[in-house]
């Protein structure tokens, strides 16, 4: 099972080892190792409540792992707190939609490029005066169709206008490992492949590293460079798209018996 | 030219009953000293009433502005001591009579005086001596009072008037709560603990501003330590609770029914007609500033200052406890005290207190403390 | 229907040995029995007192999550209402049978907490409805609220002081040996355990406690689910009222001197039971007042300078320990 | 022009009537010795003053952190003692209150950085009624440490000569004013409000006070970007507090005594709160009009109730209710009513407009 | 596009929305929205992020009012009404965002929708048929589960008792292939005990097999409505109405 993609030689940007987390006696993820490379898309797939979001937060830094190690670049960042980590390179959108609900579109694509141009704790500076950072926030919102509304508060925004958001922040944070939970949710069919796009293209033109949550098989199969699959926190099936969605346990506990 | 004269109260806050009281004697004062006239010397008399709110920075703009922006001639004030304290300066800086009532720390007229402050209410020290005369023998005595400024004053001055007053009484504890107490159990059984297997008569003083502890330790039966309760005088709605603790005795600055003169009998006439009560312990400090003031300007027939001062140092007036005398070195008013005992048979929620002795001047030996 | 794999949640019982285990560990350091004893029970009973003023908080800041800062003002117009019925039947009251006295007292309570709830509902309809969810308005409007009700308590009753003299029968104290135990604290023992027990039932026993808190989360969808939300948190914020009336009665009579601010006096304490019982916990709250009453009466004996910072000592340390409060419930502390 | 939108930090007012208010306060405050007489008004905008900084570094903890504090009178008490003890230890001079703000400032760092790394560990109401708690432990041990404090009846003390109201400046009147020390120090007072308040713009909207308002309204998610929330949260402490403890410092200087019930009391830290809301949370402009709008009512609110009161001797419950000594009452009517029509403050209210 | 054929919606259908007007603050969100839902049948309400589809859900349920228009449950016009009185009704719903208590369990968040007391066993064993995780879960608080965890809550809480009318927004979303599947076939059985479902929903592979009649909405207003059938069958119209296009979904 352990074949990651042929392409890629380099190595990995991103590693698990035997990660594990427990919530009193129940355990989320249960030793999951994996290795993610630069500029390859790997699937996460698994039922509801399989670990994936778990999963996420153990690497972003959210939880903290009961066991087990997460390296950046080689570099071992279990101990990291979440901020530490998001200014290594680990950046995540939210499955359950997590804004800053009274500040406008802009601002909230804004805090994410000052993040990453760290320059956070400047106190005399203008926020105004920082054109480049407008400019590169204007720019991500363009991209996802959302710079008509970019002068609007959050909270006016529709649920699937909120996720496209969350996208154009994660990727205004410009991090070298991108971690979508459920991207498209509730998005308009007609905008889900504009966002795919736009992942797809961010993976290959920068070389960047993407780990990807979803459920909607159309899009596991277009996009996919590999597929991870967690069930009850193990992770039972690693490989190239094809082969892992053929394999019994998906078919009978992640796609139930009639849908392909 | 109208005379001015400034009341300075807390009316709002935590002051505020004394406050009200303050402000009626002072009326009722003028009223009853000018015949209803509000005139001296052929000039009315305009008072301007003005509440700091107990707070000191209030205290201060506000005789600043007495002083300054309504040119009064003499301010009377004010119920905290604190607010009084921060006042003193600014009579200096303008050059103007400020009368202290009600507020009793001993630094107004110690070392904080400037010779423009008079004072007509009594110090913490006469309280103290008042109490000490009343303790002449031997025994032994706790303290308890509260833990801040006014507290510690008091127990300094009831242990220097013991020494004074030449009582052979030994004090065995003293005892600081917090102001804002509400348990006295664990004091109490400190005091008690203290004061059980000392010498007898064993006695416990009670110092207290505000609602008094005194029930809450009466109730915790002293007497099986035979320990006598010695509280200072309240005012009357606290004394009123008192009424269980028949033969307990005490001193007092004021009681309604213990002084015997005219004005008194006045006030207490007039005032149980107007407000259905008898007046109150700030209800006579407010009339005799009010006495205060109508005596200086008679004398000195002028506004003017320096003659007041002049008029003012050594004179004596009439108030309703009777003579007092603002006293050269530092214009205490000298004053007679009351030691009083609890009455057994009450015949109405106000016949509270009994009269022990009244306790002359004489026995008030009040030190000099201020630097001239 | 419990799942093997999902440990259910270990009963929590810490908390509940701290006050013998701290009553126990002070008997070497008071040394005298009588005098550890009359600390003690005087403590355990002045923390029914507390007790029962913080019981309303609980409801209305524990679990309607309302940062209630008139409640002192409950606890005073309580105080004062009582009045209405004690001064003007003082007579009952000084006639030495006890239960004559204590149906006095009874009626007192009534009317105390009637004139509370009304009062509480009305406070509830025009100063607390639009401010739900919002704490920081809370604390300001309320806070005017409890101003206006302090000043209309002036208007009414007057500045002065009021006095509000105990029942003859309750004065005084039982004498075991050398230790003294105020009668008066035997009553609120009483009606403080009372308290306790009927609100532990209601909110445990039925739907009731589960509506309000999820009703605090999302009101929306409480209402969606058919339920009138409104009408509820009215009625609970009524009866935190009432409850603070209560215990503005028993309060008063222990002071047995009113003013105005006796409420706003206690309210940093009552705050600090609250928070240190765990937001929204009866029992947290039952047992963090009497907590905060022994440690009062220990260090003031023990170390009377300690005393007045004894209860913010006690609630860094338990929340320290349990930053949640004791016993917290939900997540709005964590 | 483009020098004046530097100054204020590129935070216009961006509502003509605010604009006109703001101009009318800066000048009325600029000139105020020049245009009244007395002791009184010159008391009242030296207040204002004053407050406009208290308010204002409150609302950077406030409006722009969303940390709800009630220590923050704890700090201006610090700043205000640190001068008044200073100056009543020795001779006064300007070195002995230069030393006793350094130490006031040095204490309330460290206070807050405690308060805020408290802070870690619990949330939002807990770390509110912790300040609550340890700020009136504060207020009593000021007053219990009497020997050092005063006690409750605070300290009086003197202020270098150029202060006093016996020095003058000029032989003569200017514009028919003596210029004496109140008047110097008042310009003191407000020429060093001035530049705080000018500060504080530029901190608000540099990129680290954005940050703040994105962990007041969702610190999980700022953490999650990468800015180290505690970080942020302490150092939005410890400035409030610093400027909170420079604003009792001119307090101290202006009223040449501190006390308790005028510096620490949480009367002080209410008045605070409710200029914050009246002014408008998250706008520090709403300092500004909020501060001279509070403190001119509270000063003059008595007058007028007792005029009122006059005119309505025949209704004695009207009577009642308008007695001057019942001015408490209105104000809490207005914390009430100011909460219901101005759910955003007087600016929110303004810009509001503007926008229709 | 013609009028459907079905006789019981001609005869009056459950809800009917009339000229619906909604403002939210100064914004004005629907502009006049007209929609019928059939007695007993599945109704979808399609349209793009924005449309107006959440917005029309929560003022049937009063959570936003209607500025001007009636709205016609069971014949009466509930659009003045209070949310509760609403529910009370006959109407349950599943909100967008979840709404689930999160301090509570899942048993407790069922309770509480459970209005008439105690929860039926049996209907409960019904539930846990379709979404298995929630037995497993049953004493968990629910603020602890998984998306798609919390998204069963909601649906179960809609489903706990019998009631005339669903309004069920994007319940599909977050949730894995087979539960799905599952929640399709628990939509199948409710219709079958007359249970009328509106379904708002962006999975067009869900709704199309499911819907009886179908609704878009664009920019506030409705703007087709039809069987489900003819839209299902008809690509250019599902292009033209939905940007669908077969390269996305095939
Ligand atoms: N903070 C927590 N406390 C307790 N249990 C948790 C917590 N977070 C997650 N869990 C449990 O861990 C399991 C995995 O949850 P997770 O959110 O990772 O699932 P998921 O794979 O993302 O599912 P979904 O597809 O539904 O989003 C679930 O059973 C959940 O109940
Ligand atoms: N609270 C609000 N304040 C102002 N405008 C709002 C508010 N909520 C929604 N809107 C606006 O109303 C319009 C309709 O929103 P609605 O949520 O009904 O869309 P929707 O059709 O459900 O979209 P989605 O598929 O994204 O959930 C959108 O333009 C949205 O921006
Ligand atoms: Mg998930
Ligand atoms: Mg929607």
């Amino acid at each position: 099972m352990q074949t990651s993609s042929t392409s890629t030689v380099s190595s990995p940007s991103l590693s698990t080892r035997d990660l594990s987390i427990h919530f009193g006696g129940h355990v989320a993820v249960n030793q999951v190792s994996a290795d993610f490379y630069p500029g390859s898309l790997t699937v996460i797939v698994g039922p509801n409540g399989a670990g994936k979001t778990t999963y996420f937060n153990l690497i972003s830094g959210q939880l903290n792992a009961s066991a087990g190690s997460v390296s950046l670049f080689g570099q071992d960042i279990t101990k990291f707190g979440a901020a530490k980590r998001t200014r290594a390179g680990i950046g995540r959108a939210f499955q359950l939609t997590n804004l800053f609900p009274h500040l406008s579109v802009m601002e909230n694509v804004r805090l994410a490029v000052q993040s990453r141009a760290g320059i956070g704790l400047n106190i005399f500076s203008l926020w105004s005066s920082h054109r480049e950072l407008i400019q590169r926030a204007e720019h991500y919102l363009e991209r996802v169709a959302l710079a008509t509304r970019s002068k609007d508060r959050v909270i006016t925004l529709s649920h699937g206008d909120k996720r496209k958001l969350e996208v154009a922040i994660l990727l205004a944070l410009e991090p070298e490992i991108m971690m979508f939970d459920e991207p498209t949710a509730g998005m308009s069919v007609d905008e889900v492949p504009v966002v795919l796009n736009l992942i797809q293209e961010v993976k290959s033109e920068k070389n960047k590293t993407v780990l990807l949550v979803e459920h909607k098989m159309d899009v596991v199969r277009s996009l996919a460079d590999r597929i991870i699959v967690l069930h009850n926190g193990t992770l039972v099936a690693d490989g190239e798209p094809a082969s892992v969605m053929a394999s019994a346990i998906v078919q009978e506990a992640y796609l139930g018996k009639g849908v392909a | 030219q109208d005379i001015k004269i400034a009341l300075i109260a807390g009316k709002t806050g935590a002051l505020e009953p004394y406050a009200k009281e303050t402000e009626t004697g002072f009326m009722m004062g003028l009223e009853y000293l000018t015949a209803g006239k509000m005139e001296v010397n052929g000039k009315k008399i305009k008072v301007i009433i003005k509440d700091d709110q107990s707070k000191p920075d209030m205290g201060r703009a506000l005789l600043a502005e007495a002083y300054g922006d309504d040119k009064v001639d003499i301010a009377v004030g004010t119920t905290s001591s604190g607010s009084a304290l921060a006042m003193l300066p600014v009579a200096e800086e303008y050059k103007k009579i400020l009368i202290v009532e009600p507020a009793v720390a001993d630094a107004i007229t110690g070392d904080k005086w400037n010779r423009y402050i008079f004072r007509t209410s009594r110090n913490s020290m006469q309280d103290a001596l008042a109490a000490a005369s009343t303790i002449k023998a031997g025994g032994s005595i706790a303290f308890l009072s509260q833990d801040n400024a006014f507290g510690r004053d008091a127990i300094k001055a009831a242990k220097e008037a013991l020494t004074m007053a030449g009582s052979k009484a030994k004090v065995v504890h003293e005892e600081f709560s917090a102001q804002n107490t509400t348990d006295f159990t664990a004091p109490a059984q400190r005091i008690f603990d203290a004061l059980k297997n000392k010498p007898e008569p064993r006695i416990l003083q009670i110092v207290w501003a505000g609602p008094s502890p005194m029930n809450k330790l009466a109730d915790l039966k002293p007497e099986r330590f035979g320990i006598n309760l010695a509280p200072g005088g309240n005012i009357l709605p606290v004394m009123k609770l008192w009424k269980s603790y028949a033969g307990t005795q005490g001193t007092i600055y004021y009681y309604y029914d213990f002084p015997k003169n005219k004005m008194n009998d006045w006030l207490v006439a007039e005032h149980t007609k107007r407000f259905k009560a008898p007046p109150d312990f700030f209800t006579a400090g407010g009339f005799a500033a009010a006495s205060a003031v109508y005596t200086a300007l008679n004398k000195a027939k002028s506004t003017n200052t320096e003659k007041l001062i002049t008029a003012m140092e050594g004179m004596e007036f009439d108030t309703p406890k009777g003579k007092m005398n603002f006293r050269k070195e530092d214009h205490q008013a000298l004053q007679t005290m009351y030691h009083f005992k609890i009455k057994k048979d009450q015949k109405n929620e106000w016949d509270i207190l009994e009269l022990v002795r009244e306790i002359p001047v004489s026995d008030i030996p009040v030190p000099v403390k201020n630097k001239r | 229907m419990s799942n093997p794999d999902l440990p259910s949640k270990p009963r929590d019982l810490a908390p509940l040995f701290l006050v013998p285990v701290l009553a126990l560990a002070m008997l070497p350091l008071i040394g005298s029995f009588p005098t550890w004893l009359t600390l003690t029970v005087a403590g355990l009973a002045m923390g029914m007192m507390i007790f029962i003023m913080a019981s309303g908080l609980t409801l209305v800041f524990g679990l309607m999550d309302v940062l209630n800062f008139g409640h002192g003002a409950f606890v005073a117009v309580g105080a004062y209402a009582a009045t209405m019925v004690l001064l003007p039947k003082k007579g009952w009251l000084e006639i030495d049978s006890l239960w004559m006295n204590l149906g006095v007292l009874g009626l007192a309570l009534v009317v105390a907490m009637l004139v509370t709830a009304v009062l509480g509902w009305a406070f509830e309809r025009l100063i607390i409805m639009p401010v739900y969810g919002q704490h920081l308005k809370q604390i300001l409007i309320t806070m005017g609220g409890m101003i206006v009700a302090e000043q209309i308590i002036g208007v009414i009753w007057g500045a002065e002081q009021v006095p509000l003299p105990l029942p003859e029968s309750l004065r005084g104290a039982i004498f075991i040996g050398d230790a003294a135990i105020e009668k008066y604290r035997l009553i609120a023992v009483v009606v403080g355990i009372f308290v306790f027990l009927s609100m532990f039932l209601i909110l445990n026993r039925t739907k009731l406690g589960l509506l309000i808190r999820a009703g605090v989360e999302n009101g929306e969808m409480v209402e969606a689910l058919g339920y009138r939300i409104r009408r509820l948190f009215v009625a609970v914020f009524a009866a935190g009222s009432a409850l603070a009336g209560l215990g503005g009665v028993m309060w008063g009579l222990y002071k047995e001197t009113l003013t105005a601010a006796m409420g706003s006096e206690v309210m940093v304490m009552v705050f600090i039971v609250v928070i240190i019982g765990g937001l929204g916990s009866v029992g947290g709250c039952f047992i963090g007042a009497l907590l905060m009453a022994l440690v009062t009466n220990y260090a003031g004996f023990l170390a009377p300078k300690f005393a007045l910072v004894s209860n913010i000592a006690l609630m860094m340390a338990i929340l320290l320990w349990r930053p949640a409060g004791m016993y917290a419930i939900g997540r709005r502390g964590a | 022009m483009n020098l004046f939108r530097q100054l204020l930090s590129d935070d216009l007012p961006r509502s003509r009537m605010l604009s006109a208010l703001l101009l009318l306060t800066f000048f009325g405050l600029a000139a105020a010795p020049f245009i009244t007489s007395g002791a009184r008004p010159l008391n009242t905008v030296a207040t204002i003053c004053i407050y406009i900084i208290l308010v204002a570094s409150y609302d950077l903890l406030l409006g722009y952190t969303g940390i709800v504090s009630f220590a923050h009178t704890m700090f201006f008490g610090i700043g205000a003692y640190g001068v008044g003890l200073a100056l009543s230890s020795g001779t006064p001079g300007w070195g002995i209150i230069m030393i006793g703000v350094l130490l006031a400032l040095i204490l309330t760092v460290a206070l807050a950085l405690m308060i805020g790394l408290f802070a870690l560990r619990v949330r939002a109401i807990f770390y509110s009624m912790i300040t609550l708690a340890v700020a009136s432990s504060f207020a009593v041990l000021a007053s219990q440490l009497s020997d050092l404090t005063g006690g409750e009846d605070g300290i009086t003390f003197r202020v270098p000569e150029i202060l006093t109201p016996g020095f003058q400046l000029f032989e003569n009147d200017l514009w028919g004013r003596t210029i004496d020390g109140k008047i110097i120090t008042y310009y003191i007072v407000f020429s060093v409000c001035v530049l705080l308040f000018l500060f504080l713009l530029r901190v608000v909207n540099s990129p680290f006070g954005r940050v703040l308002q994105a962990i007041r309204e969702n610190e999980f998610r700022a953490e999650a970007l990468g800015y180290r929330t505690v970080v942020y949260r302490v150092l939005a402490n410890c400035l409030a507090a610093l400027l909170a403890a420079l604003a009792g410092a001119l307090m101290a200087l202006w009223l040449r005594y501190v006390g308790p019930k005028t510096m620490l009391s949480f009367e002080v830290m209410t008045d605070i709160l409710l200029i914050v809301v009246i002014g408008g949370m998250g706008t520090l402009y709403g300092a500004v009009i909020g501060a001279a709008l509070f403190i001119v009512a509270q000063n003059y609110l008595k007058n007028l109730m007792a005029q009122g009161a006059e005119s309505l001797v025949d209704f004695p419950i009207l009577a009642q209710i308008f007695h001057p000594d019942r001015w408490m009452l209105w104000l809490g009517v207005l914390f009430i009513l100011s909460v219901y029509f101005f759910p955003t403050g007087i600016v929110g209210k303004l810009r509001g407009y503007k926008l229709k | 596009m013609s009028e459907v054929i079905d006789p019981t919606q001609v005869a009056q259908p459950l809800l009917a929305l009339n000229g619906v007007h909604t403002h939210i603050g100064e914004y004005h969100i629907l502009q006049g929205v007209d929609l019928q839902v059939p007695r007993g049948g599945l109704s979808v309400l399609l349209g793009r992020n924005g449309a107006g589809k959440t917005t029309t859900l929560r003022t049937i349920m009063g959570l936003w009012k209607a500025s001007q228009g009636s709205i016609l449950f069971d014949g009466n016009n509930i659009a003045a009404q209070a949310t509760p009185m609403i529910a009370q009704a006959g109407i349950a719903y599943v909100p967008e965002s979840m709404a689930i208590f999160s301090d509570l369990t899942v048993k407790e968040n069922l309770h509480l929708a459970a209005r008439n007391g105690t929860m039926d066993t049996q209907r409960l064993e019904w539930i846990f048929a379709f979404f298995p995780a929630l037995k497993k879960f049953w004493n968990y608080p629910a603020g602890n589960l998984s998306g798609g965890q919390k998204q069963m809550v909601a649906i179960a809480r809609a489903m706990i008792e019998p009631r005339k009318l669903l309004l069920v927004d994007e319940p599909t979303k977050g949730l894995a292939p087979a539960i799905i599947q599952s929640l399709m076939d628990a939509f199948q059985e409710l219709k079958a005990t007359d249970t009328t479902i509106l379904l708002v929903e962006q999975n067009f592979n869900f709704v199309k097999n499911l819907g009886d009649t179908v609704a878009v909405m664009d920019d506030g207003r409705v703007v087709h409505t039809g069987s489900m059938r003819e839209l299902a069958d008809d690509e250019d119209l599902q292009q033209q109405l939905l940007g669908l296009s077969l390269a996305s979904h095939q």
